[in-house]
């Protein structure tokens, strides 16, 4: 199976690891991912909020680029890139002339755009994901966070579970753990005020973190490269803020199918985290 | 007499784009769809004025929805107790074939003669046999959840829905059964005694001919799953409020207690959320009841444990009924049950304790979490689950919603002649409203059919009764085995032992079930056999069982008033289970009572009463000429009697409805068609001066303003009356109201609006301020029309001007039902709606002073208002006000906390209010002023209403027998009310309760004679000493002192609850079939042991 | 009036709302703004725009679409905040949170422009100067880099030629409409 | 005496009105809800047909213990007949306290005839009150059986 893929910037760089995971988990699962050498920024967490047409534009680029390569599925393994993608086809109808100025070409608008997760969560890749777990993770237990991203609004993402997702822990049952239930999963957790205003993260990853560990969770599944470095990065000064212990490893779901694949923590670039997955 | 209730009658029903076909004969039935309280109404009404009714329900038991409720806002009334009864009624009336778990299946035909398939589903139990005992229940081993119960508790595959469902009969869930499933079991079959079980039952197809159909099929309350931002089904601590009802109920999976799902432990802090799946983009309407039933909750739970902490989450209290206000106002002081005026946005789940977090805002604080022990979700009432193919079935269209919108003008036609919608069905809606509209359907109904009235109806025939007055008692006594369920805790042999030493006994048998069908059929034959002149059942309940051991006497020749019951089940071997012998020790003890009890029981008979099949109806407002025509149409004579000169009240100032129509059309074709219909009197300037009288025999002198000053009087006979003397529009100076003329009512400004729209195109800046006169401390009712009224000529308004800045200053929005989509309207178009309390109220200035609401006078209207009035006459209306100095509107609007005093406009009109969400005071400089005042009674309600002895509410309207049961009814047998003198109401309410008004008149003018007698009270007249106690303590006026000065109690009013004999100082009245020689003996022989 | 333009270019109307404070209830960083976020509908609905644009609020939304998915009148909040800070981006912030935000905004599009992609440990840097607190942060950054998280030099796309002329072009247009 | 009180079985008699007491009563029964056997019921169709006579002939006529059992406040059936029956209670109590017999033998309980639970509490809580007061004085049977004992 061949299907496009766009990584964006954090999966080249700060989140490396969740790019060597998603490819490594994608062969094994016979699946070609197809990106283009050159894409570009698609503007995820600021160009919306500086213009209008930046915002679709960016996207678009690479979804011009895309159209001409041929698969006519594109997953993005970052929820913040899968949104500006989704967005910027969405509004794409509204503002076809200004981007025909721009790029000096149209787009058909047949790409369907996913999301990594919604990919690999898809009905038969489950099924061959179950079939080829080796390691059952059965000393997990995971809860799983989608982020604000990954299924609002609804209105672009067509998701019909935006509110309550339960996609993901289906995918946690499926490779032995136990998903467990909670109530933040599609919190939001600061995203690019990592940088910005970083009192606001702890606040708000402070939030998540002490829920996920009320729970019982020993393991947080992330999506998205955003909430995996907010949660992790930040997690000591939770713990201080708080004055609690939480030693919670966000993982990345590829790392756990890769786990349970029975790949190595180092193949799965799980030395990367701040917070160490302690087996 | 003239006579007209039966028989053909001309039908004058003009019906919504005629297609009845002329020759045919009409039938005189009538398919009521949908057994809730709706539907038992308009059945009730029907059967009891001459027709055949076929009351399809789906379910296995009849009640709806507000079987599953415990009490009932805004009286608190237990809702099983009112309920019951009516259930039973139903079952029992002749007159209404019940055809419960049964669905319509195709409809042909047209008005005044319909066919009709229905399937009645398998219940693979034989009804006919089944006693509904439950010992099938107990024994089948498939538990499933507890539908009734809303998956709180469990039930089995075999069961009966509730304790005291109607028909107390078993059904099995074929998708659950072990039998059905995996073809093992049988299980109940073994157990039946009766032989019940019938496996191979089939659904059944039933035919029947009608010639009108009732629409009830009522609703569903939203899934809560949809909004899983509150974790319904997956925190177990949210609940949904149908499922709190069943919390709260002492007959629900908890016994009454209120606890938490996860834990059982009581909570002690509670937050509802309202407006859970209403009010929003995908339910652009509002639910009515949801507000109203969450204060009732909170207040149950309160009652349930006052140290439980209540919070309300809710964005505008719609309390817009009668008495709803009063009810809030007490939720507040008296429960302090806290209303945070915020919808939240999530729930979330303290993982340990299961406790739940709610993040909100009030006002200008910051952003505050509350930690609480259960939540509930205020669910809204969609539409039902079959209303939909039901309405394909009929070629209906439902609305963007899913609901069948009618016609305001003709709320409870639907666009098929023949066909009438009632309940929720229309529009979510309360009981009460639910009821009227149902009374109205059947009055609708009767008046298609009117030539057919009484051509189906059944009545029954007995053989003659034989005379037992001369004879020695010989009574029979049944001692029922109820299967197990007596007999596995008591010895009925024993107790039956016991019952032939008993004096009078003449004789005894025990059966296994008494009830039945061979046994009762038997029992006809004992009697006769036996020479048996009195009967002892000792079996179960005599709510539920008496009649049909009744109907045997009668069947056997014996007065059915010679009947006693023993409960020795209900109140003897369950709930003494673990002591058998003290549980046969009591039942003989019981059965030794009613054997001394009916020792000295005597025949009652009931008599027929003839009666006058007029009516009177006061007050030509829409509300009275709908009565009078809808009573007309039906073949009664109706003497119409309005004060004024002109017919259509307050209606002739309106001009517009939401919907488009025009009020003004709607009064002249009514009044165009009372005048030519010739079975109507009308008597315009004239009075009611005297009444007298009782139900079906009143007597009225009627005082008419004559053209040359004289007057004349005229007297009338009739048998009812019903009241529609309105209201008014409230006219007080607050607010400066008289003092400028650009100061209106909304009336005032409707007529402004309709005379010539276009002198309003200049206006720029309009204020509206609501609650004008009402919901102040004089008047603390809620005037019910008001916020539609300003939400309605705000659009208006903007049609006009598009650029117009309109602020509307409001208490809360009460846009109920499918208004709310008006108030969304309003809003797109840029009306903007700013809300006040009463620590913060509008300021008004004019050239004459500052002015707010002027609601600490005492007097109920009139001083003021009358003189107000003259100005708008001459009221010359300028366009484009002056612009005041200094600053513009504009700008003191915009620039933050520019407040400045201002005196200095003095010339101009000022309103200056507080903007809560901002958290500033605004100043405004509008060109108009428009008061959303309130209506008031009618002027001389008070005589009206010492005249009728009908009893008025503090705030002047007239008062219902029971609020939520009996909507029109007057206390005052014979009585019925309707519109504005009910309470304040919308023109299709008005219409639809008028409706019903006559369709529950009819219920007595349609019968030959009234049927008076049997348990009533009566008077010694040579005991009486005419103290006047009677008359005084008699919650239904019923005695009066006669001419020859001694009480006289009416036998067709009185309604037989013996408060008046129990206070009569001298004993002086009895109420028979509880005499205290019936009464004393069965005390004492308990305790003397011997009679 | 900015309700009007609203209207006009993200097709909004924010009159719709009634102040229920779904969207304030809900919103994960509301605690740290000096509007709630119904406050701003208000001002909008009253015209009071510089209410909203000076607000720090419009800075501390993270997008992360809560309210917007929440709304009762379906009104999309998100989109209007950013409207709103592509309003207020001209303007001078007073606030240094807010300050930080939006010059973190440029200083991502900025290297997008030059880069064609992101370049955080530039970013970073140029953010630190721009607060002045550069040891704020200095222990969480260093870790990262020892983790090998944050590249030293910045990725670079091929054709940068096309890259500038979009963002050329999209000055273009925008400067038309003003 | 301490004898006589705990083989004392009272005699009580409860005069339930139809529509919220007595279907209350039917109620505790379907729910299959125990309570002790000493309670009989007198069927009346309102609460408020309970007569002063009613009451003292039955304290005569040797029972133990008396109450009255109608709808909740507010909620009768037959409007205010409750109210009445309430005002007749506190009359004879009353009247009972003052030859002898104790007011505490009577009382007055309002229900609803959804509260089964309700109905067999209050018989549970009159037949220990009157267990604990021992026979009525005017109880000649009971006390000479007491004695006898
Ligand atoms: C939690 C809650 C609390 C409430 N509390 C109060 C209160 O305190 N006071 C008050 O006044 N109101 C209250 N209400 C509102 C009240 O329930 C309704 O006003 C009332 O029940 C409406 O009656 P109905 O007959 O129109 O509908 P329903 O009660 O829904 O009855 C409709 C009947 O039709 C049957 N049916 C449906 N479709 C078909 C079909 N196709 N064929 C045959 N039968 C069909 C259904 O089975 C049902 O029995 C409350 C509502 C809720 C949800
Ligand atoms: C201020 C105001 C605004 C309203 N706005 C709206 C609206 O926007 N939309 C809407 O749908 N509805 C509105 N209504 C309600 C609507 O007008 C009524 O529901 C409808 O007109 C029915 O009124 P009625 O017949 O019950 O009473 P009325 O119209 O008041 O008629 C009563 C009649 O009885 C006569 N009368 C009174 N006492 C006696 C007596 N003792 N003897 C003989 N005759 C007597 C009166 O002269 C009058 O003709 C409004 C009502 C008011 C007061
Ligand atoms: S055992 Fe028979 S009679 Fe009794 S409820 Fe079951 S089916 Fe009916
Ligand atoms: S056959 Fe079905 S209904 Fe009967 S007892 Fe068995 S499971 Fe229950
Ligand atoms: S406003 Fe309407 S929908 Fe909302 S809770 Fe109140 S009655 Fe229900
Ligand atoms: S304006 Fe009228 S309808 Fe609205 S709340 Fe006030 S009194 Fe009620
Ligand atoms: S209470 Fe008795 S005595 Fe007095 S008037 Fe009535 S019947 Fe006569
Ligand atoms: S029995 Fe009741 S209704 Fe009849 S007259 Fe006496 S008090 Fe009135
Ligand atoms: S959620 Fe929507 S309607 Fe409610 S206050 Fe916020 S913007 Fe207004
Ligand atoms: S999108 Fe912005 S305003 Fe809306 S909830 Fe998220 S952070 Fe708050």
């Amino acid at each position: 199976m061949k299907v496009g893929y766009y990584p964006g910037c954090t999966l080249n760089s700060t989140a490396e690891e969740y790019n060597i995971s998603a490819r490594k988990v994608c062969a094994s699962l016979g699946i070609e991912l197809v990106e283009i050498s050159d894409w570009t920024c698609c503007g995820a967490s600021a160009a919306h909020a500086a213009s209008h047409l930046m915002a679709v534009a960016l996207p678009l680029k690479n979804l011009l680029a895309y159209q001409k390569l041929g698969p006519d599925t594109l997953v993005l393994p970052c929820a913040a890139c899968y949104s500006r993608f989704k967005a910027a086809a969405y509004l794409y109808p509204a503002h076809e002339e200004e981007m025909e100025e721009i790029f000096r070409e149209k787009y058909d608008q047949a790409l369907e755009i996913r999301s990594l997760l919604n990919f690999l969560t898809g009905e038969e890749l489950l099924r061959s994901i179950k079939e080829r777990v080796k390691e059952p993770l059965t000393y997990l237990r995971v809860v799983a966070y989608y982020g604000c991203l990954l299924t609002r609004p609804p209105r672009i993402t067509g998701e019909e579970q935006y509110e309550y997702p339960t996609f993901m822990e289906e995918l946690i049952g499926e490779l032995g753990a136990e998903p467990l239930d909670w109530s933040y999963k599609t919190e939001c957790c600061g995203m690019s005020f990592s940088l910005s205003a970083p009192e606001l993260v702890i606040k708000l990853c402070g939030d998540i973190l002490r829920n996920a560990k009320d729970v019982g969770a020993n393991v947080i599944a992330v999506a998205c490269p955003l909430c995996q470095a907010n949660l992790d990065t930040r997690q000591r000064e939770v713990e201080k803020r708080y004055q609690v212990n939480l030693d919670l490893p966000i993982l990345y779901f590829t790392q756990l199918i890769g786990l349970a694949l029975g790949m190595t923590p180092a193949e799965l670039g799980l030395r990367k985290h701040l917070v160490p997955l302690r087996v | 007499m003239n006579f007209s209730g039966y028989g053909t009658v001309r039908n004058f029903s003009e019906m919504k784009g005629t297609e009845l076909k002329e020759s045919s004969e009409k039938t005189g039935a009538v398919l009521v769809v949908g057994g809730g309280i709706a539907g038992m109404q308009a059945s009730l009404d029907l059967a009891d004025s001459g027709f055949k009714v076929y009351l399809a329900e789906k379910s296995p038991f009849i009640g709806g929805k507000m079987t599953q409720l415990d009490k009932t806002f805004p009286t608190n009334d237990c809702a099983t107790c009112i309920l019951t009864p009516r259930m039973v009624d139903v079952a029992e009336n002749k007159n209404i074939e019940l055809l419960v778990y049964s669905e319509v299946e195709e409809i042909k035909g047209y008005g005044g003669n319909f066919d009709v398939k229905i399937r009645q589903k398998a219940t693979y139990v034989d009804w006919s046999k089944c006693t509904g005992c439950e010992e099938c229940v107990s024994k089948c081993p498939a538990k499933i959840d507890d539908e009734f119960n809303q998956g709180l508790g469990r039930t089995k595959a075999i069961s009966l829905p509730f304790p005291q469902a109607v028909p107390k009969k078993v059904t099995i869930k074929r998708e659950f059964c072990h039998f059905f499933l995996k073809g093992k079991c049988r299980v109940c079959e073994k157990v039946c005694q009766l032989g019940a079980i019938d496996f191979d039952d089939q659904d059944q197809i039933i035919e029947r001919k009608v010639g009108a159909i009732i629409l009830a099929p009522g609703y569903e309350v939203y899934d809560a799953h949809h909004s899983p931002e509150f974790g319904f089904g997956r925190y177990p601590n949210v609940v949904t409020s149908l499922q709190f009802e069943r919390l709260l109920s002492a007959a629900g999976p908890t016994g009454g207690h209120v606890q938490r799902p996860s834990d059982s432990q009581k909570p002690k802090r509670i937050a509802f959320l309202q407006c859970v799946g209403s009010r929003d983009q995908d339910h652009g309407y509002c639910s009515s009841v949801c507000c109203m039933y969450a204060t009732k909750e909170a207040i149950l739970a309160k009652e349930h444990d006052p140290d439980v902490d209540v919070d309300i989450y809710i964005m505008d209290m719609r309390a817009f009924g009668k008495g709803y206000d009063d009810y809030y106002n007490r939720a507040v002081e008296e429960y302090g049950i806290r209303y945070i005026r915020c919808r939240p946005s999530a729930i979330k789940e303290i993982p340990q304790s299961k406790n739940l977090l709610i993040k909100y805002q009030e006002g200008r604080e910051g952003l505050r979490t509350e930690e609480y022990d259960l939540a509930i979700l205020s669910v809204g009432l969609g539409p039902g689950s079959s209303s939909l193919s039901l309405s394909q079935k009929l070629d209906l269209q439902l609305n963007e919603y899913g609901f069948y919108q009618s016609d305001p003008f003709q709320p409870l036609l639907s666009d098929k002649p023949g066909v009438y919608v009632c309940g929720v069905f229309t529009e979510p809606k309360d009981i009460p409203e639910s009821v009227i509209q149902a009374s109205g359907c059947a009055a609708l109904a009767a008046g298609l059919l009117a030539e057919a009235r009484g051509s189906l109806v059944l009545e029954k025939t007995y053989p003659p009764e034989k005379d037992v007055s001369a004879e020695e008692p010989r009574i029979g006594v049944f001692v029922c085995h109820c299967g197990s369920n007596i007999a596995g805790v008591v010895d009925v042999n024993q107790v039956a032992e016991y019952a032939r030493s008993l004096p009078g006994v003449a004789y005894v048998e025990t059966d296994l079930f008494t009830c039945a069908q061979d046994t009762v059929l038997e029992m006809r034959e004992k009697i006769k056999e036996h020479n048996l002149n009195r009967i002892v059942v000792s079996a179960c309940t005599p709510l539920t069982h008496a009649p049909l051991f009744q109907e045997t006497m009668q069947e056997a020749g014996l007065n059915p008033y010679l009947f006693e019951m023993a409960n020795i089940r209900n109140q003897c071997s369950w709930v003494h289970a673990r002591e058998p012998e003290k549980a046969t020790e009591k039942a003989k003890e019981l059965v030794r009572m009613s054997v001394a009890r009916a020792a000295h029981l005597e025949p009652l008979t009931k008599f027929p009463m003839p009666l006058n099949h007029d009516a009177l109806v006061v007050g030509g407002g829409i509300s009275g000429m709908t009565a009078s025509l809808a009573l007309a149409d039906q073949g009664f004579e109706v003497y119409l009697v309005e004060r004024e000169g002109r017919l259509g009240g307050i209606a002739n100032r309106l001009h517009y409805v939401f919907e488009n129509q025009d009020p003004g059309e709607l009064v002249t074709s009514l009044a165009r068609k009372v005048e030519e219909h010739p079975r109507i009197h009308l008597y315009l300037h004239t009075e009611l001066k005297k009444f007298s009288g009782f139900v079906g025999n009143f007597r009225s002198i009627l005082s008419r303003r004559t053209d040359d000053g004289a007057g004349e009087e005229i007297e009338v006979e009739h048998g009812a009356i019903i009241v529609a003397t309105g209201g008014q529009e409230y006219l007080g100076p607050d607010y400066g109201y008289s003092r400028d003329v650009r100061i209106l009512t909304q009336l005032e400004l409707e007529e402004k609006i309709a005379s010539n729209g276009s002198v309003l195109q200049g206006i720029k800046d309009v204020v509206m301020i609501q609650c004008v006169g009402s919901r102040t401390k004089v008047r603390p009712y809620c005037s019910r029309i008001c916020c539609g009224e300003a939400v309605k000529n705000a659009l208006r308004l903007k049609e006009i001007n598009p650029e117009a800045r309109i602020f509307v200053l409001y208490k809360d929005i009460r846009t109920y039902g499918f208004m709310e989509k008006y108030y969304t309207e309003a809003r797109e178009k840029g009306v903007i709606f700013v809300r006040y309390d009463d620590e913060h109220l509008p300021e008004v200035i004019v050239a004459g002073g500052r002015f707010g609401p002027k609601s600490g006078s005492n007097e109920h209207q009139r001083e003021t208002e009358k003189q107000a009035a003259p100005h708008t006459q001459d009221m010359a209306f300028s366009v484009g006000q002056p612009e005041p100095t200094g600053h513009s509107t504009a700008a003191t609007m915009q620039g933050r906390g520019e407040t400045s005093a201002s005196e200095q406009y003095w010339d101009s009109l000022t309103v200056r209010f507080y903007e809560p969400i901002l958290d500033e005071m605004l100043e405004l400089h509008p060109d108009l002023l428009v008061l959303s005042t309130g209506v008031v009674p009618s002027e001389g309600y008070e005589e009206l209403s010492r005249l009728l002895k009908a009893p008025i509410t503090q705030d002047g309207f007239f008062l219902e027998a029971h609020v939520k049961l009996r909507p029109v009814d007057v206390a005052f047998e014979g009585i019925f009310l309707c519109g504005l003198s009910h309470y304040p109401k919308y023109i299709h309410e008005s219409i639809a309760q008028a409706q019903a008004a006559a369709g529950r008149a009819a219920t007595i003018l349609s019968k030959k004679f009234l049927e008076v007698g049997g348990a009533i009270a009566e008077v010694d007249s040579e005991k009486c000493v005419a103290c006047l106690t009677c008359v005084r303590v008699c919650p239904y006026y019923v005695p009066i002192i006669n001419v020859e000065g001694v009480a006289q109690i009416d036998p067709a009013a009185c309604q037989g609850c013996g408060i008046c004999t129990a206070e009569c100082p001298v004993r002086a009245i009895s109420l028979r079939h509880y005499l205290d020689e019936q009464i004393i003996p069965k005390v004492e022989s308990l305790l003397a042991g011997v009679v | 009036m900015l309700a009007q333009e609203i209207k006009k270019d993200i097709g909004e109307n924010i009159y719709k709302c009634y102040q229920c404070i779904k969207c304030t209830s809900g919103c994960p960083t509301v605690y740290a703004m000096d509007l709630s976020i119904n406050q701003i509908m208000r001002a909008l609905q009253l015209g009071k725009d510089d209410l909203a644009l000076k607000s720090k609020t419009i800075w501390l939304c993270t997008s992360c679409w809560t309210c917007a998915t929440r709304c009762p009148q379906g009104i999309d909040i998100t989109s209007v905040m950013d409207f709103l800070r592509m309003r207020a981006a001209k303007m001078e912030i007073r606030d240094q949170q807010a300050a930080t935000i939006a010059g973190f905004n440029q200083i991502f599009l900025d290297s997008v422009r030059s880069h064609g992609r992101i370049f955080e440990l530039g970013m970073i840097i140029k953010l630190k100067m721009m607060t002045r607190k550069i040891f704020q942060d200095l222990g969480l950054g260093l870790r990262m880099i020892l983790k090998g998280k944050i590249p030293f030099a910045p990725q670079r796309v091929g054709h940068m030629r096309e890259v500038r002329s979009m963002f050329r072009r999209i000055r273009e247009i925008e400067g038309r409409k003003v | 005496m301490n004898q006589i009180t705990e083989d004392f079985e009272p005699q009580i008699v409860a005069f339930c009105c139809r529509y919220c007491a007595y279907a209350a009563a039917d109620l505790a029964g379907s729910s299959r809800i125990q309570y002790p056997p000493n309670v009989k019921i007198v069927l009346l169709p309102c609460s408020g047909k309970v007569d002063e006579l009613y009451l003292l002939k039955a304290f005569e006529a040797e029972a133990d213990g008396v109450y009255v059992a109608g709808c909740l406040e507010g909620t009768c059936h037959f409007l205010t007949g409750n109210l009445r029956a309430k005002k007749r209670v506190q009359y004879v109590k009353s009247l009972l306290d003052e030859v002898g017999i104790g007011g505490e033998r009577l009382e007055m309980y309002n229900l609803s005839s959804a509260e089964g639970q309700r109905f067999a509490e209050i018989a549970r809580e009159m037949t220990e009150r009157i267990r604990a007061l021992g026979p009525s004085p005017l109880n000649q049977r009971k006390s000479k059986e007491g004695a006898i004992k």
